[in-house]
Parts: structure tokens; C-alpha cells; sequence
């Protein structure tokens, strides 16, 4: 009892010294900030760990403050349940210290659409979504079936050459960490339409972990798959994916990558790697929005052609992990598709 | 009549030296967010600040905080009755979840029924749930099965049914959530505290309190319910039905939950979206721990969860701190706020019960 | 045998181990009379913590060892607030599940300036053995070669359990205490004492289980262990709670998750429900137990 | 002759209820002697031995041990002392073997760590053999009669080398014969220079086995002496403050009564059991008798409890009653045929600790207390009140039912089981643990019942009860019926021929009820 006294007492002390600090703070606030021209906020829809698009997006903001004194970018990561966007994104808009907000993912347009309803001033810039006709908005959807479609077509040279891991049958593997309908309608068929081009009777053996996180389990997948005649592998599993890398090392199988350089994940496997280039677009939106050029309202899709989604050539390990003939005929077919030259629906999302 | 006051007065001491162990609690936790905030904070003034008084700053974050307690009221309640009853339900998570969505595609079937269709759908939701749990009381009843392992293997099982059923069937071609279409406006409870999210729903958490309130205590069913969960043996023996008691605990439980997300649904999202509810089936099952299983305990619990959570929530928005760091802060609250002997401290005499 | 089924059983088993290693440690806990659903965060903290100090000292017995440590702090402040604070022990454990969750990622991104997954890129693969004594089983003797050294050490573990727990002094008041708290009262031993160290036990076995996750990857990547800290609490029932019982349930996870790893590749079925087919597996191995014991039990 | 325990002053105040339960209390306690602390329940003893055994503090006086003044802080250390308590509820885990509880705590060891179980039960079979116990070291626990636990529990502190064993009301739940080994036991120990406290409140097990005695009443020690410088009537005294006799007057047993309840060939079976729990067991129970059911531990006595209180189906045969067979109905159905039934074990199955009094005195009355299903409060309290003064239980309706005295708790459970009764009510075991005044209360209340024209069946494994208050008695032995004794032959038989009966030695032939 006496002791419990005591340990009160402390304890109230211990709150009012927090209390008062509070307060304190509350004085503190009122320091003048900096006069501020421009405000982003990036509202990652997700968490960055494990996605370079997030992380391209939310460092090719933070490069752009870097290079220019009068911007200020803000970063935020709202997590993986969607549910939770629209009310964090609203309070977040509420505070109107953000002149705009950035965000790349498939379904903001329409969360912006609400939360912009509520706060008519706000602009939004979305990546990796369309939406046009709103004029608080400003899309650029990224052809992600072609990146798809060629990535694709080279996992389908892959496993019919006579490459040390490719076996003689004619299955490509994707393994993914959740459905979503860009990943079902864009990636995934654009993934296997690549493939065929190579030979129609290639087959497409696709999983899913369950979770962005569960690389065991990913390996368990992987080496499931490969056991079923998989020798070449995408992956759209975030941190996942690591365990594809492993496999892939362990038991000898080729790896062609999504968006972002991974040769060395695992050295000597990951045959190909696409390029997004997120943070060169995120540069060149932010340029227009400080010089009030962004055409809010209309909606692009940016591709191969455009220059906003490519392959890592000059990465050595290309060249050092592919025989030079399937360089050749890939080279000819990503020139082909930048120059619009493969034809293709792309299938509505 | 001096006795009286007298009386009254020893009433109001004990009460208030009984609180004090709250305080130490409370205290305790601020004293780590004090410090956890120096630590791991650039700014820990700011960050303090917005976690403790961030939820109540204005009515939108207040409305909002308000909100996220009820969902937490249904699931509190729900496991409390199963509780009661000496029956344990960890299988909240799947049970919200499937409640949200039957109400959903319920509500989305009889969009034309307007406001009778409202509690149809909740019925249906409801029911979803209800049954979910059941199925484990049944299990124990017949068996001797562990519900509480059986009903987290069912959650699991059926989280990703339901998910499934989102993202397949049912999924709005319209959207690019994960989500099935928006329930029809007629279904909308009213948002009661503009801008934010809170809906009347709050009224119906405060009403179910009160239901519940009433069964437990003043109805035979609840008296049987208690009995049941205190000494099953001496229910037997006292001719109470004890396979009953053993399904329908289980089955108010789910059934709550399941109300609870058809609430969240129809107060707050409008379309079931895929994995809404990830989390709302265990905290709903902290708040029930943490007010004892004491219906009028859970809405001061579930509050004082939502605080918590919307805290860590405005601390994370409006300073540098991280998801991560909340969640630390949260955990340190959560290893004290049962604690027997921080309760006790102060207080006059030990309780029973 | 089926060619199927030697690569899925052989699968069944690697799945099986970290499972089979958290449920021990819950076993303890669970024995003395405890539900301890914190495997999970025990699990993530070793999980961590064994990579880290691997990377950090270049050495990976010290790295486990150390990462052994960490979880069994854990596990330590858990005991303490629960036994000694007279905490609620199902919000305490939730706390030490969220706590290992925000503490791994905060220290992952102090250390290594990175939130997400962390490649250790210096740390060799775990060591596989080939035992040929387990080679010339017939039949399943391919199920049990080349796995890693996590593997053959659960099975030690095992033993060395069950050891512990039916053959010393100390497993015979531990299992007192489960079942008799008072007997143990009335004979001066402190139920509070061997309760503390059955938490502390399960912080041991759970970061070998979290280990065997980082390790075999190199890698940390957060929130790893997703949920198999909870299975291995099902392991725990659906075994009986014995160490045997274990064994046999952690391969009846194991076998059923390596079944639907498979299952995506050879069926046409939504992959969520495929997904489903452990729990729904482990559901009806559980309920078709309890009907064989009750039937065993029942009047004529 | 040195004191092997001397107790000077102790003081013992509960702080959760205030109760001073040791108010300045002293006891010697010589060596190789047998000294029995009597008293009613509540008197202090228990609380007495607590302190002496380490389990609780004092907030006063002083204990010497040998002569040693010593502070006693644990089991551990009283065992260390040489001083070994037997408690009344058993402090055993029936998953283990004898062996196993009897060395828990203090295991021998092979190598170091290694627990050496073939020691263990070489070396409790050696103090089994040594002490002439009737166990096997290698039995699990749980298989055991109550008399066979108690040698366990005794056995378990002979290992521990005690010299000062404690006994907490050894005799409560054992047999006749099981009583007489018993006291045989201890006399050897006493002889081989075992020093021996007794806790009883029961008058001729004082005076069989006691060399002395000493008195408590209320916390107080109120008398200390040889045991032959004293009579019976002279300790009932002090225990009671007034003289209490067991004899219950009633009117005589007229035979000519109609039948209420008929057990037709009734077995039960397990399937992984040999043994039926009962074979073949037919009687009739008439109204206006108190019908025995006297047997040792294990022999039927609790299968037969759990069959008519409906927790146990029946395998072949019929229940009967009032011309319908009950034999399918569940507790639940009996209870709506108006049973009524007070169980042995009344903590467990008689009472909801935690909810109040007054919740536990409606439970199998509810659906007369409620409306619509709503519970009527004020008609509960009301019904409450008026049963605990009827019955002069000391307690409110609201407290809950565990904070009570034993006794107390026993007479809310009879106020409830009475006045739910329609034609026939079961007790089982009424007066295990009570003292003579409770004791007595339950038997007037039997009677009462009786002479009201009730069916009273009355299973007991205590001799005494069976023959102080039964009208006809049935003996059962592994699960069958193996005597009945009608009116008339009651007053002619002794002790030894139940004790016969009881043990299997002899049987009747072709026995009926």
C-alpha cells in the first residue's frame, strides 16, 4: 500500500511534467514557418517498403524539395486496408497545407473524387490510375500490359532456349501476393500474350502467397512451381519476393522483373528487369505543377513509347546473364514496341 | 440522514481511491509515450500534443474517433456474452467480416425495399456472423471440440472465402477498389456529426449496450447465461439447458460482430470492401478483456481503445511519427491496462466478481 | 510412390518446422496452464533478431544465440507483467505481438535506413544435411533427406522436450502447476516461478522457429512469420498437447499448406479458397479428434 | 519430555474480511504424541495449522520447533523443519502416478537432471512398505478410492522424514474400516516418535485416538487436555458452548408406504472400462423412508448420484418414477419433474461461487421467479430474505455464495433443494465436513422431510449417518447391490457387518430393495 503511494505519486508527477509539455509544445507550434510556394503531400497507398513504384514516387518528390528551396513535400503512408484511405486522406487534405497531392495507385481517382467533392480547392495528381473529365484531377496511367506484354515475350525466349535452367517445358511461372484488378486485367494476360508471341503453346502456371509478406511462403510456391516445370518467373509479391529470389538461386531458375532493377537479388537469375520511370515522371509533373501548367482534367497513358516504362539494358548483368541471340531478338521486339510497331488491345480495367 | 451522507461520502472516497489505479495506468503509458516520443520523434512536442489532444481537437477527428468505437462496442459486447458464458470467440475477425458483406450484398438484393430492406440486411449480416460462431459452440457442444480454436480456424478459413467472393462475384466492375458496389443511398444511416464519419449507428451501439445490459442481468436467459459461465457443473446440476449454453453464447457473439461490421458498412463505407475489418475482430476482443466482460464497462473500453488508436492515427498524420511507433505505444498501454495489481493500487477493499 | 507426393511431402516437412518449434515453446506455457498467444510476436523478434546479430557478428551460431536472447526478453517482460503485474495474460501477449511488430520495423529502419525487406547479403545459406541413416526408410525415406539443419534440430528439440517434460523434476511441477496450482502451493514451490520460465521457453524455441524464416531467406522482411505463430497454437490443440501430438499435427499444417501450394498449380479454383484449405484441413482434423475421444469416452 | 512444537500468542486477522481467526492462541505439542485439535467449523483450527505449516503469516506471537524459536515462511521450510500437513481437499494431480506426487517437489535425481522415476517409486514403495499402506507407488492418482488418495497425501509427507505431521480433518471422507486403518497407521508413527495434531470435531475419534486434546472456539483456546482426564459430553461443551447431541428423535418407520421412484436392473457401462460402474442395481425408493445407500469410495456411490441427478445416462434397465420411465431424461428434465437433490460435492456442483446467495437459491426454481422471462427481483429477495432466516444462514442475499462458511453454504443449498422437493429428494454426502451443530441441523432436516411423506435417499459413506438416520439400507460394493437391510435388521447390525458388506467380504443372497 505504501509503496503503491509512492509509485502514485511519481506517477502523477510523471503526468503532469507530460502534461505541461504538452502545452508547451502547443507554444512552440507557433514558431513562423518558412513561406512556403509549394506543398505536396504523397499519399502512398500501401506502405514504400517493398514497392518501387511507392518508393520512386515518394523519393522523386522528396529529390525534387531537395532541388528546389521552396517546396516541401510531406509523406505518408496510409497501409494496406483500403478502407482506410478516404478517411485518412480527408483528414489529411482538411489541415489544407497542401497545395497537391500526390498518389499512384488504380483506384485514388475515385477516393480524390469524394474527398475532393469536400474540398474543391484541392488538386490531385494521380500515377498509375485514369480518370478524366475531373477537374481537381490529373491522371497518367502507365501501360503496365505492355511492360507486361514485352517482359513477357522475353520469359518466353527464355524458357524455349537451351539456357543451363530452361527445361523443356513450355511454362512460365508469375507468382503474386494478392489479386487486384490491375494485376488480373493488365499484367497477368499481358504477361502471357508476351509469351505466346514467342510460342503460342506456352502456358502460364500463376499463384498467389496470400500476403506481401510471407517470402517462405513464396518459396514454398516457387518451388512447387518449378517442380511443375517452371523455369522462368515474374513476381508482383513486394517483400515476398524474396523468396523467389532464393529459390531461384538455389535451384536454378531464371527471374524476369517488374518495374524496378533487381539483377542483384539474385545474381545471375534475374535475366530482365523492367523499368517504370515513376520518379522522372513525378519530377515532371511537380515542374509543371510549380509552373501552373498541369492540365487538370484529362488523363494520359504513358508507355514504352512515351518513355516512361523501358527495360534496364545497360545493367551488365544483362548481357552477362542472356546468350546473345535471345538479346538480339528481344532488343528487336522492345524497339518494336516503343516504336508502336506490336499490336495489341489493351484490355479495359 | 447524516448517516446517509455518511455513507455516500465513504461511497464517493472509495470510488475515487478505486480510480486511481486508472490514473497509475494512464499515467504510465504517457510516461513511455514521454519517452518513447524523445526517442524515436524529431519532434516529440508535436507529436505528444497531437496524439493526446489530436483526437479531440476538432469534430471531425472527435466524430471520427466516436466512430471507430462502435464497431469496437458491437465486437466488445459480443465477446463479453460469450465470455459470460465461459465460452471463448476468437473468431471476430471472420465473423465481422462475413457480417459486413451478407448485409452488404443484402442491402445491394433488396435495394428496393428501402428502409425495411435496412434491417433485413442487418439481420441477414447479423445471422452471418451469428452462425459463423455458432458452428463452434456446436462443435463443443457435440464434441468437446476447442471453440476457441475452432472458431479462429473458421475466421481464417472464411476471411478469404469472403475476400474471394469481393474481388470475384461480387465485385463492383466500377471501381478499381477491391469492393463490392455501393449500397443504395436509402440505406445510409445519417451522419450525425459533419464533416466526420460518425453516423447515428452510434445510437444503435449505445442501445445494443444497454440490450445487453438488461439480458445478463435482469432476464432469465441471462441469469442462466451467467450461471452457466460461472460453474457449469452447478447449471447441470440445477437443470439449466447446458448444450444451449454452449451454441447460444457463441452464436450472440458472431452474431454481434456480425452487426457490428453490417454497422461499419452501412454508417460508414457504403460497399464492403476487401479486408476492411483486418484488426476490428481482435481489438473488439481487447475491449471486451479490458472493461472484464461488463457490458456498461465496454463503452468507456471501447472508447478509450479508439482514443488510443485515433491518437496514434493523429500523431502519425500530422508528425513524423510512424505506424510503427504507435503500435509500440499501444502495446505498452495494453501490457498494463489489465493489470490486477496497478488496479488495486489505492483501492479500499477487494471485489468480488 | 507417386511422384507428386514425395516433392509435397518433402515440402510438408520444411513447412512444418518453424510451426513445430513455436508450438513447443506454447506447449510449455501451455502446460502450465497458460494460453500464450504471443508466439506469434516471439517468433517475428527471433525472427529478427537472428539475422541481425548473424550479420553483425559474421557468425551465425552467436547470431541465433543472441537472436535467442532478444525473443526470451521478450518473453521475460511478458512474464513478468503477466505474472507478477497480474495482468490479463491474452492482452499482455497481444501487446508483445504488437510490440515485437513495431519494435522490428523501428529498429530495422534505425539500423538499416530501410522499413521494408533487408537483404543480408554476407550470410551463407543454412547448412542442409543428407542423413543416410533417414535415406534408407523405404518409401518416405526421400521426405525426410536434404533439409536444413533447422529441420533436424526441431526434431532433437522434440525429443529433448519431451524429455524435459516427463522425464526432470522440472517438467513434472511445470505440468503440476498446469493442473494443480495449489499442490505446488502446499508443497512451498511458487506456481509463478515455473510459469516464468515456461514463457521464457517459448521465447527460446519461438526465435529458433523465427530464425529458420530470415536464415533460410537471408533476409528479413517484415511482419514474416504472417500468422504462424497462431497456427502453431492450433498445433498445440490439435496435438493434444503432447510432444508427439506435435509432431503429428504440425505435419498435418505442414502437409496441408504444401498440399495447397500444389493445388494452385493443378486445380482450377480460386486461389483464396485454396488458400483456406489448412485452416479448413486443420478444422477437420480437430473436429474428427474430438469425436474419436469423445466416442472413446462415451457410455454404451 | 521436550515440546516438539511450541505455539505462544499467535495472532491471525484476515485483512480481507477483518475476522480475527487466531485471537492469542497457544499449543504445545509434546513427541509421539497424539494430540486432536477439536472445535467447530470457523473455530480457528484450520487457520491455526496454516500458521504452523507456513501457509500463513501471523501478525503476532512466536513458534519454537524442537525447542529452536524458528519463523516459519513456507511449506518449504515447515517440511525443512520436519513439520508435514495433510489438507482436507487434497493437494494432489491425479495425471500423475503415486510416486510421482509423492516426490514432487523433492525428486530424486539420476545424473543430474534426469528425474529418476524407478527411484522415485522404489523409494515411496519403501515408505509405503514400511508404514504397512495398502498403495501401489505405480498407480496413477486419479484411479484411486479417497481413502487411498489420503494415504498419498500422508505418505507424500512421511518421505519429506517429517516428525510433525498435521492432519486437517483426515477422517471426513473415509469408511469405517478405512478410519480403524487409519488410526492404526498413526499409532505406529506415534510410536516410531512421529509427533501427531489431529484437526476433528468428531467426539468418538478424540477419544479412540488422542492423547490429548485441545479446544478451540472462535479463534480462542479454550481447553488443553490428556485425553482420559476428560468425558465426550465435557468437550462438546467447550467446542459448542453447550452440549450437543447427534440422536434425532422421529416417529417409528411404518412399512406400508407406495412406491416414488424404482430402479429396474439399472447398469451403466463405459466403453473403456472393464467393469460396470453399476450392475444390475434394482430398489424402490417408498415415500415416507429415508432409504441409506452406505459403500466405501468408488464402489457406485457417486455413479449412482450422477444417474439420478441426470448428468450420467443409464446403458440398460429403467429408472421409474410415479409409473413413467425417466431413464432417457437429462438433469434438465428431471429438474422439471421436481427433483430435488443435494450433491457431495457442493462447491463444485451445489453452488455458483461467485454469483450471490439469492441467484443461487432460485436456480432450479427460475421460471417461478421470472415473468415473460424477466427475473423478478424484488420477489427473489424477498424469497431470499425469508429462506436464510428459515434457515438461519449467517449472510445477506447479495454476497456471493463463496465468501459463506461451509455450513452455511451446505444450508442455503438444503433451503433451496427443500423447498423445490415434490415427492423424493437425494442427499448425497449432507453433513461431509460439517460440525456437529450443522450436522445435526441437516439430519432433523431429513427426518422432517421423511415424516412430511418424502421419498429421502441418503448416499453416504459415513456409517454413522447411514444407521443414525435410515429407515432401510442398501449396500453397494463394485457397482451392485450386495445387501439390504430392512427396519428390522438395522437395529440388530453392528459396524463390522456393514464394514463386511461394504469391503465385499460378504454378501447377501439374491439382495432387492
Amino acid at each position: 500500500m505504501r509503496k503503491g503511494s509512492v509509485l502514485v505519486l511519481v506517477l502523477v508527477a510523471m503526468l503532469l511534467a507530460s502534461s505541461v509539455s504538452i502545452f508547451a509544445a502547443g507554444s512552440t507550434e507557433q514558431v513562423p514557418t518558412e513561406q512556403k510556394s509549394l506543398s505536396v503531400l504523397v499519399y502512398i497507398t500501401g506502405v514504400m517498403a517493398g514497392s518501387p513504384p511507392y518508393t520512386a514516387l515518394a523519393e522523386g518528390a522528396q529529390e525534387f524539395a531537395a532541388a528546389n528551396e521552396n517546396v516541401t513535400v510531406k509523406i505518408y503512408e496510409a497501409g494496406f486496408n483500403q478502407a482506410q484511405w478516404e478517411e485518412q486522406l480527408t483528414s489529411l487534405v482538411a489541415t489544407g497545407e497542401y497545395d497537391v497531392v500526390l498518389g499512384s495507385n488504380p483506384s485514388l481517382p475515385e477516393i480524390c473524387e469524394r474527398v475532393g467533392a469536400k474540398f474543391p480547392k484541392q488538386k490531385f495528381i494521380i500515377t498509375d490510375a485514369q480518370k478524366a473529365g475531373n477537374s481537381q484531377m490529373r491522371t497518367y496511367l502507365y501501360n503496365q500490359y505492355e511492360q507486361s506484354l514485352y517482359l513477357g515475350y522475353l520469359a518466353g525466349l527464355v524458357t524455349t532456349s537451351s539456357m543451363q535452367h530452361a527445361n523443356s517445358a513450355l511454362k512460365i511461372g508469375f507468382i503474386a501476393a494478392q489479386e487486384y484488378p490491375l494485376l488480373n486485367k493488365h499484367m497477368v494476360p499481358g504477361f502471357l500474350a508476351g509469351a505466346r508471341m514467342v510460342n503460342p503453346a506456352i502456358e502460364l502456371d500463376f499463384r498467389i502467397v496470400g500476403n506481401w509478406f510471407d517470402a517462405n511462403k513464396a518459396a514454398d510456391l516457387a518451388s512447387s512451381m518449378k517442380t511443375a516445370g517452371v523455369d522462368v518467373f515474374a513476381a508482383i509479391a513486394g517483400g515476398a519476393a524474396q523468396g523467389l529470389f532464393k529459390v531461384a538461386q538455389e535451384q536454378g531458375a531464371y527471374i524476369v522483373y517488374h518495374n524496378t532493377n533487381e539483377y542483384k537479388a539474385a545474381p545471375g537469375y534475374v535475366v530482365g528487369c523492367g523499368s517504370m520511370e515513376q520518379k522522372k515522371l513525378v519530377k515532371e509533373i511537380l515542374v509543371d505543377v510549380l509552373a501552373g501548367t498541369v492540365q487538370y482534367g484529362t488523363a494520359s497513358v504513358v508507355g514504352a513509347k512515351e518513355g516512361y516504362l523501358g527495360f534496364f539494358f545497360d545493367d551488365p548483368a544483362y548481357a552477362a546473364n542472356l546468350p546473345a541471340d535471345i538479346r538480339t531478338k528481344f532488343e528487336a521486339f522492345m524497339a518494336d514496341v516503343q516504336a508502336g510497331k506490336i499490336a495489341y488491345t489493351l484490355p479495359p480495367l | 440522514m447524516v448517516d446517509r451522507m455518511e455513507k455516500r461520502r465513504v461511497t464517493i472516497v472509495a470510488t475515487l481511491r478505486n480510480s486511481i489505479g486508472a490514473v497509475v495506468i494512464v499515467g504510465i503509458a504517457l510516461a513511455a509515450l514521454v519517452v518513447l516520443s524523445l526517442l524515436l520523434s524529431e519532434t516529440p512536442m508535436k507529436t505528444l500534443r497531437y496524439f493526446f489532444l489530436g483526437p479531440v481537437q476538432n469534430t471531425y477527428y472527435f466524430g471520427n474517433m466516436l466512430n471507430m468505437a462502435i464497431p469496437l462496442i458491437f465486437g466488445g459486447l459480443g465477446v463479453s456474452l460469450a465470455m459470460r458464458s465461459g465460452s471463448f470467440n476468437l473468431g471476430g475477425e471472420g465473423q465481422l467480416y462475413s457480417g459486413a458483406f451478407v448485409a452488404t450484398i443484402s442491402a445491394l438484393a433488396l435495394a428496393r425495399w428501402g428502409s425495411a430492406g435496412v434491417v433485413v440486411a442487418l439481420l441477414l449480416g447479423t445471422c452471418t456472423g451469428g452462425l459463423l460462431a455458432a458452428l463452434s459452440g456446436v462443435l463443443r457442444m457435440k464434441w468437446n471440440t476447442s471453440e476457441l480454436i475452432t472458431s479462429f480456424l473458421v475466421s481464417n478459413a472464411v476471411v478469404l472465402v469472403v475476400s474471394y467472393l469481393i474481388a470475384g462475384p461480387f465485385m463492383d466492375p466500377a471501381t478499381n477498389l477491391i469492393a463490392t458496389r455501393m449500397i443504395p443511398e436509402s440505406f445510409r444511416f445519417t451522419r450525425i456529426l459533419e464533416p466526420s464519419n460518425l453516423s447515428s449507428a452510434l445510437f444503435a451501439a449505445v442501445i445494443a449496450v444497454l440490450v445487453v445490459h438488461l439480458y445478463l442481468y435482469k432476464t432469465k436467459s441471462g441469469y442462466e447465461l451467467r450461471l452457466f459461465g460461472l460453474n457449469p457443473r452447478f447449471a447441470a446440476y440445477g437443470g439449466i439447458r447446458t448444450k444451449w449454453y454452449q451454441v447460444w453464447p457463441m452464436f450472440l457473439s458472431g452474431a454481434f460482430y456480425g452487426l457490428g461490421g453490417g454497422m461499419a458498412i452501412f454508417g460508414t463505407y457504403y460497399a464492403c470492401m476487401k479486408e476492411f475489418s483486418t484488426g476490428m475482430g481482435w481489438n473488439g476482443l481487447a475491449v471486451a478483456l479490458i472493461a472484464r466482460h461488463r457490458p456498461g464497462a465496454v463503452i468507456p473500453a471501447a472508447l478509450f481503445f479508439a482514443y488510443i488508436e485515433s491518437g496514434a492515427r493523429n500523431a502519425m498524420l500530422h508528425s513524423d511519427v510512424t505506424f510503427e511507433i504507435a503500435s509500440i505505444v499501444q502495446s505498452v498501454v495494453f501490457f498494463l491496462v489489465t493489470s490486477a495489481v496497478l488496479q488495486k493500487i489505492g483501492s479500499v477493499q477487494r471485489r468480488s466478481v | 510412390m507417386n511422384p507428386v507426393a514425395i516433392p509435397v511431402l518433402h515440402s510438408a516437412v520444411a513447412i512444418m518446422t518453424p510451426l513445430l518449434l513455436a508450438a513447443m515453446g506454447g506447449l510449455f506455457t501451455e502446460l502450465s496452464g497458460m494460453l500464450n498467444i504471443a508466439l506469434e510476436g516471439l517468433m517475428l523478434m527471433g525472427a529478427f533478431a537472428s539475422i541481425v546479430f548473424t550479420h553483425f557478428t559474421g557468425n551465425m551460431v552467436v547470431g541465433i544465440a543472441l537472436g535467442v536472447l532478444a525473443s526470451m526478453l521478450l518473453a521475460a517482460i511478458l512474464g513478468t507483467v503477466t505474472l507478477h503485474l497480474k495482468s490479463n495474460v491474452f492482452i499482455t501477449a497481444l501487446a508483445a505481438n504488437l510490440f515485437a511488430s513495431g519494435l522490428t520495423v523501428v529498429l530495422s529502419f534505425k539500423l538499416f535506413g530501410n522499413k521494408g525487406v533487408v537483404v543480408f547479403d554476407g550470410i551463407a545459406s543454412l547448412p542442409r544435411l543428407d542423413i543416410p541413416v533417414l535415406a534408407k526408410i523405404p518409401v518416405f525415406g526421400d521426405i525426410f533427406i536434404g533439409h536444413n539443419i533447422f529441420v533436424y534440430m526441431s526434431w532433437v528439440l522434440l525429443a529433448l522436450c519431451a524429455w524435459v517434460l516427463y522425464r526432470t523434476p522440472f517438467g513434472f511441477r511445470l505440468r503440476a502447476t498446469g493442473i494443480h496450482e495449489q499442490a505446488m502451493v502446499s508443497l512451498g514451490m511458487r506456481p509463478s516461478r515455473y510459469r516464468f520460465i515456461a514463457f521464457l521457453v517459448s521465447g527460446f524455441t519461438c526465435a529458433l522457429g523465427g530464425a529458420m524464416l530470415t536464415l533460410n531467406l537471408g533476409a528479413f522482411v517484415p511482419n514474416i512469420t504472417s500468422g504462424k505463430g497462431w497456427i502453431a497454437l492450433v498445433v498445440i490443440f490439435l496435438g493434444q498437447k503432447k510432444p508427439i501430438g506435435l509432431l503429428f499435427a504440425a505435419l498435418v499444417f505442414g502437409f496441408a499448406d504444401a498440399f495447397s501450394n500444389y493445388a494452385q498449380g493443378a486445380w482450377n479454383v480460386p486461389a483464396d479458397f485454396i488458400l483456406a484449405i489448412p485452416y479448413v484441413f486443420t478444422l477437420v482434423a480437430m473436429v474428427l479428434f474430438s469425436i474419436y475421444t469423445s466416442r472413446k469416452n462415451r457410455v454404451e | 519430555m521436550e515440546h516438539a512444537v511450541e505455539m505462544r500468542g499467535i495472532v491471525k486477522i484476515y485483512p480481507e474480511t477483518g475476522l480475527r481467526a487466531n485471537d492469542g492462541v497457544d499449543l504445545t505439542l509434546n513427541k509421539g504424541q497424539i494430540l486432536c485439535l477439536a472445535g467447530e467449523n470457523g473455530a480457528g483450527k484450520t487457520t491455526l495449522m496454516k500458521v504452523l505449516y507456513g501457509l500463513e503469516k501471523p501478525d503476532a506471537g512466536t513458534i519454537s520447533v524442537m525447542g529452536n524459536p524458528v519463523s516459519i515462511t513456507s511449506p518449504l521450510q515447515a517440511n525443512r523443519l520436519g513439520i508435514g500437513m495433510v489438507h482436507q481437499h487434497f493437494m494432489l494431480v491425479d495425471d500423475f502416478t503415486v510416486a510421482q506426487n509423492v516426490t514432487l517437489g523433492k525428486e530424486p535425481l539420476k545424473g543430474r537432471f534426469s528425474y529418476d522415476l524407478k527411484g522415485a517409486a522404489d523409494a515411496v514403495d519403501a515408505v509405503i512398505r514400511k508404514h504397512r499402506f495398502s498403495i501401489d507407488a505405480t498407480k496413477r492418482v486419479g484411479s484411486l478410492t479417497v481413502g487411498q488418495k489420503q494415504q498419498v497425501e500422508i505418505v507424500k509427507m512421511l518421505y519429506r522424514d517429517v516428525d510433525i505431521l498435521i492432519l486437517d480433518e483426515p477422517t471426513a471422507v473415509l469408511t469405517e474400516q478405512e478410519i480403524e486403518s487409519l488410526f492404526i497407521t498413526l499409532r505406529a508413527l506415534a510410536e516410531h516418535g512421529t509427533s501427531l495434531i489431529l484437526i476433528t470435531h468428531k467426539l468418538h475419534e478424540i477419544t479412540t485416538i488422542s492423547d490429548r486434546v485441545a479446544i478451540m472456539r472462535q479463534g480462542a483456546m479454550v481447553g488443553d487436555f490428556p485425553t482420559d482426564s476428560v468425558d465426550g459430553k465435557q468437550i462438546s461443551r467447550l467446542m459448542m458452548g453447550q452440549s450437543v447431541s447427534l440422536v434425532v428423535d422421529r416417529l417409528p418407520y411404518t412399512p406400508v408406504q407406495h412406491p416414488v421412484l424404482r430402479f429396474d436392473n439399472v447398469s451403466v457401462l463405459k466403453r473403456n472400462q472393464q467393469r460396470p460402474l453399476l450392475n444390475g442395481v434394482s430398489f424402490t425408493a417408498r415415500s415416507g423412508e429415508i432409504l441409506g445407500f452406505a459403500g466405501v469410495g468408488g464402489n457406485g456411490l457417486g455413479v449412482l448420484e450422477a444417474v439420478l441427478g441426470g448428468f450420467l445416462p443409464i446403458s440398460s434397465g429403467a429408472i421409474v418414477h410415479k409409473d413413467e420411465d425417466i431413464s432417457r431424461l437429462d438433469s434438465h428434465a428431471l429438474r422439471k419433474r421436481g427433483l430435488a437433490y443435494v450433491p457431495a460435492d457442493r462447491l463444485q456442483v451445489g453452488s455458483a461461487l461467485q454469483a450471490a446467495v439469492s441467484e443461487n437459491l432460485i436456480v432450479d426454481a427460475r421460471n417461478e421467479f421470472s415473468r415473460h422471462g424477466v427475473m423478478q427481483r424484488k420477489k427473489i429477495e424477498q424469497h431470499a430474505q425469508s429462506l436464510l432466516k428459515t434457515y438461519s444462514v449467517k449472510g445477506s442475499p447479495s454476497m456471493p455464495i463463496g465468501t459463506l462458511s461451509g455450513g452455511n453454504i451446505q444450508k442455503v443449498i438444503l433451503a433451496r433443494e427443500i423447498t423445490q422437493y415434490q415427492d423424493y429428494i437425494v442427499f448425497s454426502e449432507p453433513t461431509w465436513g460439517l460440525d456437529i451443530a450443522s450436522s445435526r441441523f441437516v439430519y432433523e432436516r431429513m427426518v422432517q422431510l421423511r415424516d412430511e411423506g418424502a421419498a429421502v435417499l441418503l448416499i453416504s459413506s459415513n456409517l454413522d449417518e447411514i444407521l443414525a438416520v435410515s429407515d432401510r439400507v442398501i449396500v453397494m460394493y463394485r457397482g451392485t447391490i450386495v445387501a439390504v437391510l430392512e427396519s428390522e435388521e438395522l437395529r440388530h447390525v453392528t459396524k463390522e457387518d456393514m464394514g463386511a458388506y461394504m469391503l465385499g467380504l460378504r454378501q447377501q443372497e439374491a439382495p432387492h430393495g
